[in-house]
């Protein structure tokens, strides 16, 4: 363990903190232009937070401990997560304790505590909305666990940066398996992000909002750190992405800093057209009824064992 | 058969005869006949058993001889006549089967009998052995009977019937059984009886009629 | 000597008890005749233990290890249930189904009863313990019939007739063993049916008179046994007669029945080359089985229920004495202790519910462990014991029965299988709700005979743990004589 | 020769000694609890914390064998004639042991506080009954012969029965007491078979003659099948798992926590001992049986467990789940053992040895944590609770760590045994079998949706229990359990920490099980103590502690850096809920509308009858009940099938004597002639 892997790994975290909210609001910005409208700023984000966490902060008499820890879980689980996925460097001193699947895990964990702070006051939102989150949650997971085996079976390891490392070697083009689990990976994004077709950000309409749902009962500073976790979260499965399908750019091997100074650059580069490309996603689909959305997941789990039999086919 | 001594010529009368009246049991329907019909049976089993004793000598024959008449022909008989008077049952129902069909399946099981007592006719020493084959058929005759009647009275004749079959095997067979035995039967065919008796008036007393389908309530089928 | 006392004791008891009935102390002296009878059974054991087979009386008389645990069996379980009727049948006279004549003839013909088995079990001549046999049924068919209702005379009548004319057929095969055995023998007269003659030349006797003899005496003797389908007067003469005769029909007359039926088997096979005899108890083991095990769904009376349960039981053993080998017949002995023994447990506690509810019927019988504790569980833990369910006694001699037949005869094994779970399921579902449950009834008046119930299932239990070694021995030396290895 | 004496090496069976003396121990406190069976102080409260106490001693015994890795054996003097009782402490049975222990201790002083007046049956029988039945499952994994095995495992089945119709004026109760026992004997039947099977002609009983035994591959097979039936029907594999949903929740919460936590796992006790002990190597598509068969219980398991309203029965099938991943592993096992991959195979076996310890620790923290709610609320219906986290913070905290840790979450212990058992299945590698080779990817997707869906479960369970509002003014007076009860929790929730922080540790006692087993133990990639890596050659890795540190740690931060630049206060106010003002505990989501999602999705699998209300209804009710398919498929036709047979033969009865006495006649006849014949 070099120094400069720990400068890596809280330079990861950090820029995660700090570039979450920028994509989230670059999305945005995208997304407008893309339907005509004047782009709100690229601060607005972090507007909103500075403003969330200067108000007084009003919590329901039945709300139990609980509901006022899940906040500070869900985000410190999302910092976490950012420090896992080698969105710039493969060589994490962190990844030993915690491969893929504990990243899932991390996420799943993120997920329960939301959900049971959510029906923890008992209104009608809170539950639906956690019901309804599970719901998109039991099929997403196990797609997106899915997806990584594919990855994780090709490099022979669960490790991501392992992973990154051995497919961004280079040598074996887009394999077909990568391209089902890819297209898995897509539509695992938009629901768990509760991104359009599958929730929209932008309304509280009950009949079909799911992350908002949850979080109607937080307010200024549990409210922040529920919005900031979101957009880490956002930020995480892109940086996925990144890392399963396009690993250029990261720092691979025992790497010095110039090749960090070449992966912020061409993170940010990444980021911009994944956003872009989100946002064009979004604009083009329309929102679907919650009942449809088990299919939509299920198409995603569906292509993702595809993604595995077809790797174990080709293979054999 | 005319070359056969005289004593043979008549024991197998004796067993021709025994058939004959199993065979008269079977198609009897009226339950003194019947009764009647048992008598002579036994008349007829003592004749053959002291026939066989005279000719053989064997003493102990004597003995079942005169058990056989006192109590097959003499005692028993009389019971039962006793008995149907007291209980005024003379007649038998319709048999379950047509008679003419009862003789029918009563000539195929003679059949059987005779082919089943070939091996042992073959084994046995006696000169009487030509006639186990009647023996068996006398008894499976009168199981034929039992089945076949509906009144108590008329399957206990049969139950008896079926008793002098076997007695009748025994003689034919072996020139009889130990004596212990036989004393141990003919008492147990009499207690048989005398139960019997006892049971008559207590299915009387509770059904005023000695019909079996009276006794046909406990079963499994609804 | 103890042969006389056994044999004595009994019949001594039947005439005291016949001249003297109405006594009110009559069934205090049954008990203590039993008593007797069971202490020169004692007696007789040890003497065989120590000194190996006795042939007494002219050889009239011959005691083997085989039968002489039956003979202990046998005079324990009359015992025990001279014991248990004591109290019972005071009640029954209490409520008036019974007038004193007729307990004074339920008692001398208990006792007799008891000296038929003993002398079937004990005589050495095959003529005489087919007189045997059938004296013990002549000594019961009045006691069925007891009580002198409708039901009660039906089924005495059938219990009459069908064993009549099935024990006809066991006289006849008995004739033709002479037949043969004289032929072989050369000997006239008594030697002839001697069973220890016939034994020691087996080999030379003609086989197919044999065969017949084998099948006649199968008919006759097992009419007896309640095998399949020749069982139907069983559970009538069960259901319908008092208790305490159930319970000794149950327990102890199918397992003379028995004994005679395998005794003959011993003779039959040494002269046979073929199967025949295993082949036929198999067959007939397994009917049973079947046919019982489906039957036990049907039933309404509680006493109805375990008397389909004895036809499965003796055809379990039937089966495994077919199977042969040292182990099958081990199995088949302990087998037929453990019924004898559970079964009579069993109608106790039947008869005291069934007393209770003031009806066999099981639908009426409700919640007994709340209304006496003792009998609900005699009768629940009774049931699993007969179920095989260990660690009770039956388990073993099933344990043992079943791996012998998965070896011997896999083909055999599923329908045992489905025989015993169907079985599990007709008695267990009709015998839970009896015990458990709500109910309106109010405690037992009188305290349950229960000490030969727990007497039983203590013996059962000791059974299905530990087998002491000297019963061990014993068994198996039994077993040997059956003609295992 | 009837069962020939064999020699018995006894290698101063010191521990061995200590294990039988705990059981007795147990059967004499249990018999001690008839000295005065009315008394709840005496039998209640003493007795069961003595039983706790020496499930602690045998948990020391059995660790300290299975860390010592040696075999002990004993013969005792009872049983058949020549087959006394055998004995033998081996890592396999050791490990169980160690489990029956540990999760006993914990059980058995919540138990001390649980039992009350008037809980049906006397606390003495209770009490008798239930250390009969630790003893029994004991006697189960200490037995070294096929009776000894067969009858502690009835006695078990048979105590455990007692214990379940504890309530017996229940009807529902009964019919599940009836049901459980019916498929347990049936179960022991089969096992029975087996065991004939096993012995292969020698006529001895004992495991060891067994190993030596050479059958046939064709016997074999049947042997295994057997063994599937009979262990299958005690651990409640689908479709065998009926009597489980009813059973685990008629019993006291005590005994429901038993029941699933340690007597499932004996059923996979006895599963291994029989397929990969004693039948030597295994045939490689033998374990497919098993691994579908287990698969599809995991799916069936937690698919009910999602529409389940009753607490119990939600944790009943959530069992039925585990099991099947449990008798996946076990598939996997042999399929690999069979294929001569043994360090996967190892992994496979690690991977189930470890979900039977968690399981067993999280189901009973679960249970127990049910039954105190049962006593506070006197409610068992999903619908009916709520917002109980106030009312009994203890319980709901320590059960939360259950939840959590049965969810399959890192750093707890369920998210270790499937990570192992995913590693297992993702490094299979190449097998020869290219239709298992598909297989295996396609298991692991539905291993993995089943997990997921262990977490919905689970939410819906905690969620709706003890978060949001009351859903009964009732609930109001519920109070926290009592000192014995937080204290059995407590250990359970500590058990299921430790289990999931020290990984390592546990593998490396766990090895002498696989190297007893497979023959090969999982290597440790790693130098750290911390640091879990169990595929050799593959950089796969997972160190709980530091995971839970650095997650501890971040939290712990933000937090510290919120309240350093937050200066705002917090005040307490109604709930907002959009604004809408009068918010009752009505409109929260019911147990029924969290599972209609599955529902609505699985539809095929549930058997449902709604009741809906009309538009005019005064006081509209919705009823929804279901069932399970399998009812209608196999049982209903079996029994229907058996009741038609017994009314044929009834036929045979129909009490004519006439009739009779032909039966007779023709029986005569046909024998005659065959003797004539033959």
């Amino acid at each position: 363990m070099k120094a400069i892997d720990w400068i890596t790994q809280v330079l990861e975290m950090a820029v995660a903190l700090a570039a979450a909210p920028a994509f989230l609001g670059w999305l945005n910005q995208c997304r407008a232009w893309l339907q005509n409208r004047r782009a709100p700023s690229l601060w607005l984000p972090y507007r909103n937070l500075r403003k969330l966490f200067h108000k007084e902060a009003v919590i329901a008499e039945n709300a139990s401990p609980l509901f006022r820890v899940a906040p500070y879980v869900v985000f410190g689980t999302m910092v976490l997560a950012a420090g896992i996925i080698p969105s710039m460097g493969t060589r994490l001193p962190l990844v030993v304790s915690a491969d893929a699947i504990a990243l899932v895990g991390l996420f799943a964990a993120a997920r329960m505590f939301m959900t049971l702070a959510a029906m923890d006051v008992g209104t009608a939102f809170g539950t639906l909305g956690a019901r309804r989150e599970m719901m998109v949650g039991f099929l997403a997971e196990p797609a997106l666990l899915m997806v990584i085996f594919v990855a994780s079976l090709i490099s022979s390891s669960t490790a991501l940066p392992v992973i990154t490392g051995h497919l961004a070697s280079g040598h074996l083009g887009l394999s077909p398996s990568l391209a089902f689990s890819a297209v898995a990976f897509i539509l695992v994004l938009l629901a768990e992000n509760a991104r359009i077709p599958v929730d929209n950000p932008a309304t509280h309409l009950e009949l079909t909002m799911i992350h908002e749902a949850m979080v109607l009962e937080y307010s200024a500073r549990h409210l922040a750190l529920m919005e900031w976790a979101a957009q880490l979260k956002l930020f995480n499965y892109v940086c996925i992405g990144f890392a399963l399908f396009f690993p250029w750019g990261v720092a691979v091997g025992r790497f010095g800093p110039e090749q960090l100074l070449v992966a912020i650059p061409a993170l940010a580069v990444k980021l911009a057209a994944a956003g872009f490309a989100l946002a064009l996603i979004e604009t083009i689909s329309a929102k679907m009824r919650v009942m449809r959305i088990p299919e939509f997941l299920g198409t995603a789990f569906l292509f993702a064992v595809l993604g595995l039999l077809v790797h174990v086919l080709l293979r054999a | 058969m005319t070359h056969l001594p005289l004593g043979q010529q008549l024991l197998d009368t004796c067993a021709a005869l025994l058939l004959l009246l199993s065979f008269a049991m079977l198609s009897q329907r009226r339950v003194v006949t019947l009764v009647n019909l048992y008598a002579v049976q036994g008349a007829v089993l003592a004749a053959a058993t002291l026939l066989l004793a005279w000719r053989t000598g064997e003493e102990h024959l004597y003995v079942s001889a005169a058990l056989t008449l006192v109590l097959k022909v003499a005692f028993l008989p009389w019971l039962l006549h006793r008995l149907i008077r007291r209980l005024g049952v003379y007649w038998d129902t319709e048999p379950l089967l047509k008679v003419s069909g009862t003789m029918l399946v009563g000539l195929v099981i003679v059949v059987f009998a005779f082919s089943l007592a070939q091996p042992i006719t073959r084994l046995a020493s006696t000169d009487t052995r030509s006639a186990i084959g009647i023996a068996v058929s006398v008894v499976l005759l009168a199981f034929l009977m039992m089945i076949t009647r509906r009144k108590a009275m008329s399957q206990v004749v049969g139950f008896l019937s079926m008793e002098n079959g076997v007695f009748f095997g025994a003689m034919s067979a072996s020139y009889g059984m130990p004596m212990v035995v036989e004393l141990g039967v003919a008492l147990d065919v009499l207690v048989a009886v005398l139960v019997l008796g006892v049971f008559f008036f207590q299915i009387r007393e509770r059904f005023d009629s000695l019909d079996l389908h009276h006794l046909e309530t406990l079963k499994e089928r609804d | 000597m103890e042969l006389a006392l056994l044999l004595g004791f009994p019949v001594l008891g039947a005439a005291l008890l016949g001249l003297t009935g109405a006594h009110r102390r009559a069934p205090e002296i049954n008990a203590a005749l039993s008593l007797a009878t069971f202490l020169a059974s004692c007696a007789l054991t040890v003497q065989v233990i120590r000194h190996g087979n006795l042939l007494l009386g002219d050889e009239q008389f011959f005691i083997d290890p085989f039968n002489v645990f039956l003979v202990a069996l046998t005079a324990f379980v009359g015992l025990t249930t001279a014991l248990f009727s004591r109290p019972y049948m005071r009640v029954e006279l209490e409520h008036g189904r019974l007038t004193p004549g007729r307990l004074r003839l339920y008692h001398s013909m208990y006792q007799l009863f008891m000296f038929t088995m003993l002398l079937a079990l004990t005589t050495n001549n095959m003529g005489l313990m087919w007189v045997a046999m059938e004296g013990a049924t002549l000594s019961t068919v009045l006691l069925v019939t007891l009580y002198r209702t409708p039901e009660s005379l039906e089924a005495g009548w059938k219990y009459f007739i069908l064993c009549g004319v099935g024990i006809a057929q066991a006289l006849f095969g008995t004739i033709l063993l002479y037949v043969a055995a004289e032929k072989a023998l050369g000997a006239q007269g008594v030697t002839a049916l001697l069973w220890t003659h016939l034994d020691a030349v087996k080999t030379q006797l003609e086989p197919t008179v044999l065969a017949l003899a084998f099948v006649f005496l199968l008919i006759g003797y097992g009419t007896k046994v309640g095998l399949v389908p020749l069982h139907s007067w069983l559970p009538d003469a069960h259901a319908e007669g008092p208790t305490p005769i159930s319970a000794v029909l149950s327990g102890l007359l199918l397992n003379v029945a028995l004994y005679a039926v395998v005794r003959s088997k011993v003779l039959v096979e040494g002269s046979l080359h073929s199967r025949l005899p295993s082949v036929l108890l198999m067959g007939f083991g397994l009917v049973s089985v079947v046919l019982a095990s489906l039957l036990l769904w049907r039933q309404r009376d509680i006493k109805r229920l375990f008397a389909y349960s004895s036809i499965e039981h003796m055809g379990i053993a039937t089966f495994a004495f077919g199977m042969g080998g040292p182990i099958a017949n081990f199995a088949a002995l302990l087998h037929m202790t453990v019924h004898s023994l559970t079964k009579s447990s069993i109608f106790f506690t039947a008869g005291h519910a069934s007393q209770k509810a003031g009806t066999q019927v099981m639908e009426h019988i409700r919640g007994l462990i709340t209304l006496s504790p003792t009998v609900g569980w005699g009768l629940m833990l009774g049931s699993l014991a007969i179920l095989g369910v260990p660690p009770f006694g039956v388990f073993t001699s099933e344990f043992l029965i079943l791996t012998t037949a998965m070896r011997e005869q896999p083909w055999a094994t599923p329908i045992l299988l489905a025989a015993l779970a169907v079985a599990f399921a007709g008695i267990f579902s009709k015998v839970q709700p009896m015990v458990f449950g709500e109910t309106n009834g109010r405690r037992l008046p009188h305290a349950p005979a229960l000490l030969p119930v727990f007497a039983h299932l203590a013996i059962v239990l000791m059974l299905g743990l530990y087998i002491p070694p000297y019963l061990a021995h014993w068994y198996r030396a039994a077993a040997h004589l059956i003609g295992g290895g | 020769m009837l069962w020939l004496p064999h020699p018995v090496i006894t290698t101063s069976p010191s521990l061995l000694t200590g294990c039988v003396a705990l059981l007795c121990g147990w059967v004499l406190v249990g018999l001690a609890g008839l000295l005065r069976p009315g008394s709840v102080r005496f039998a209640g409260r003493t007795l069961f914390t003595l039983g706790a106490v020496l499930g602690l001693g045998l948990a020391a015994l059995a660790g300290a064998s299975l860390l010592s890795g040696g075999i002990e054996r004993l013969t005792l003097p009872v049983g058949l004639p020549e087959l006394p009782l055998h004995l033998r402490l081996d890592p396999l049975s050791s490990l169980f042991l160690l489990l029956l222990g540990a999760s006993s201790f914990g059980i058995s002083v919540f138990a001390g506080g649980y039992f009350r007046e008037g809980e049906g049956a006397l606390p003495g029988l209770l009490c008798l009954q239930y250390h009969l039945f630790l003893a029994s499952m004991g006697g189960v994994l200490l037995a070294n012969d096929a009776y000894g095995f067969l009858v502690a495992w009835e006695v078990m089945a048979l105590s455990s029965y007692f214990l379940v119709t504890t309530q017996h004026r229940i009807p529902e109760i009964r019919r599940a007491g009836f049901l459980y026992l019916l498929m347990a004997h049936v179960g022991a039947l089969c096992l029975l078979l087996c065991f004939g099977v096993l012995q292969g002609g020698s006529w001895l009983f004992t495991f060891h003659a067994m190993r030596a035994a050479h059958l046939s591959p064709g016997w074999a097979a049947v042997a295994f099948l057997l063994a599937l039936v009979g262990f299958g029907a005690k651990a409640g594999l689908v479709p065998l798992h009926v009597w489980l949903p009813e059973a685990h929740p008629a019993a006291p919460s005590p005994v429901s926590a038993l029941m699933s936590g340690v007597m499932l796992k004996t059923a996979v006790y006895g599963m291994l001992r029989v397929g990969l002990d004693l039948l030597g190597r295994p045939v490689w598509w033998w374990g497919l049986a098993p691994l579908i068969l287990g698969l599809f219980t995991v799916f069936y398991g937690v698919l009910f467990a999602a529409v389940q309203t009753d607490m119990k029965r939600l944790l009943a099938y959530s069992s039925v789940e585990n099991i099947g991943i449990v008798f996946a592993g076990i598939g996997l096992t042999i399929v690999f053992a069979g294929s001569g991959m043994k360090a996967v195979a190892a992994l496979a076996l690690l991977a189930t040895l470890y979900h039977c310890l968690n399981h067993s620790f999280m189901k009973s923290l679960l249970f127990l944590g049910t039954g105190s709610v049962l006593h506070a609320t006197g409610e068992r219906n999903l619908g009916r609770l709520g917002g109980l986290i106030h009312r009994m913070p203890w319980v709901a905290w320590l059960t939360l760590i259950g939840t959590l840790a049965i969810a399959g979450l890192p750093p707890l212990n369920g998210f270790v045994s499937e990570w192992l058992l995913l590693q297992s299945f993702l490094f299979a590698g190449r097998l020869p079998h290219p239709f298992v080779n598909l297989l295996i990817p396609m298991g692991m997707a539905l291993l993995v949706l089943a997990a997921a869906l262990a977490g919905y479960v689970m939410v819906k369970f905690y969620g709706i229990i003890f978060l949001g509002q009351p859903r009964e003014a009732s609930l109001v007076r519920a109070h926290d359990c009592g000192l014995l009860e937080r204290f059995g929790l407590l250990w359970l929730a500590l058990g299921c920490l430790a289990l999931g922080l020290f990984p390592l540790q546990v593998i490396r006692a766990l090895g002498a099980v696989t190297g007893q087993l497979i023959g090969a133990v999982v290597p440790q990639g790693s130098p750290h103590w911390w640091l879990l890596a169990p595929v050799p050659a593959r950089p796969v890795s997972y160190g709980p502690l530091v995971f839970l540190t650095a997650t501890v740690a971040v939290v712990l931060l933000t937090a510290l850096v919120v309240r350093l630049t937050y200066r705002q206060r917090v005040r307490r106010g109604p709930a907002w809920d959009c604004g809408f003002g009068a918010v009752t505990a009505r409109m929260q989501d019911t147990a029924e509308g969290f599972g209609q999602p599955i529902r609505h999705l699985f539809q095929p699998f549930f058997e449902i009858e709604r009741e809906l209300p009309e538009p005019a209804d005064r006081e509209p009710r919705y009823r929804i009940a279901i069932r399970e398919r399998i009812w209608r498929l196999i049982y209903e036709p079996i029994s229907g099938a058996v009741g038609r047979l017994a009314n044929t033969a009834a036929r045979v009865q129909q009490g004519r004597i006439s009739v009779y006495l032909l039966y007779s006649f023709a029986t005569l006849l046909l024998l005659l002639a065959v003797a004539l014949i033959s």
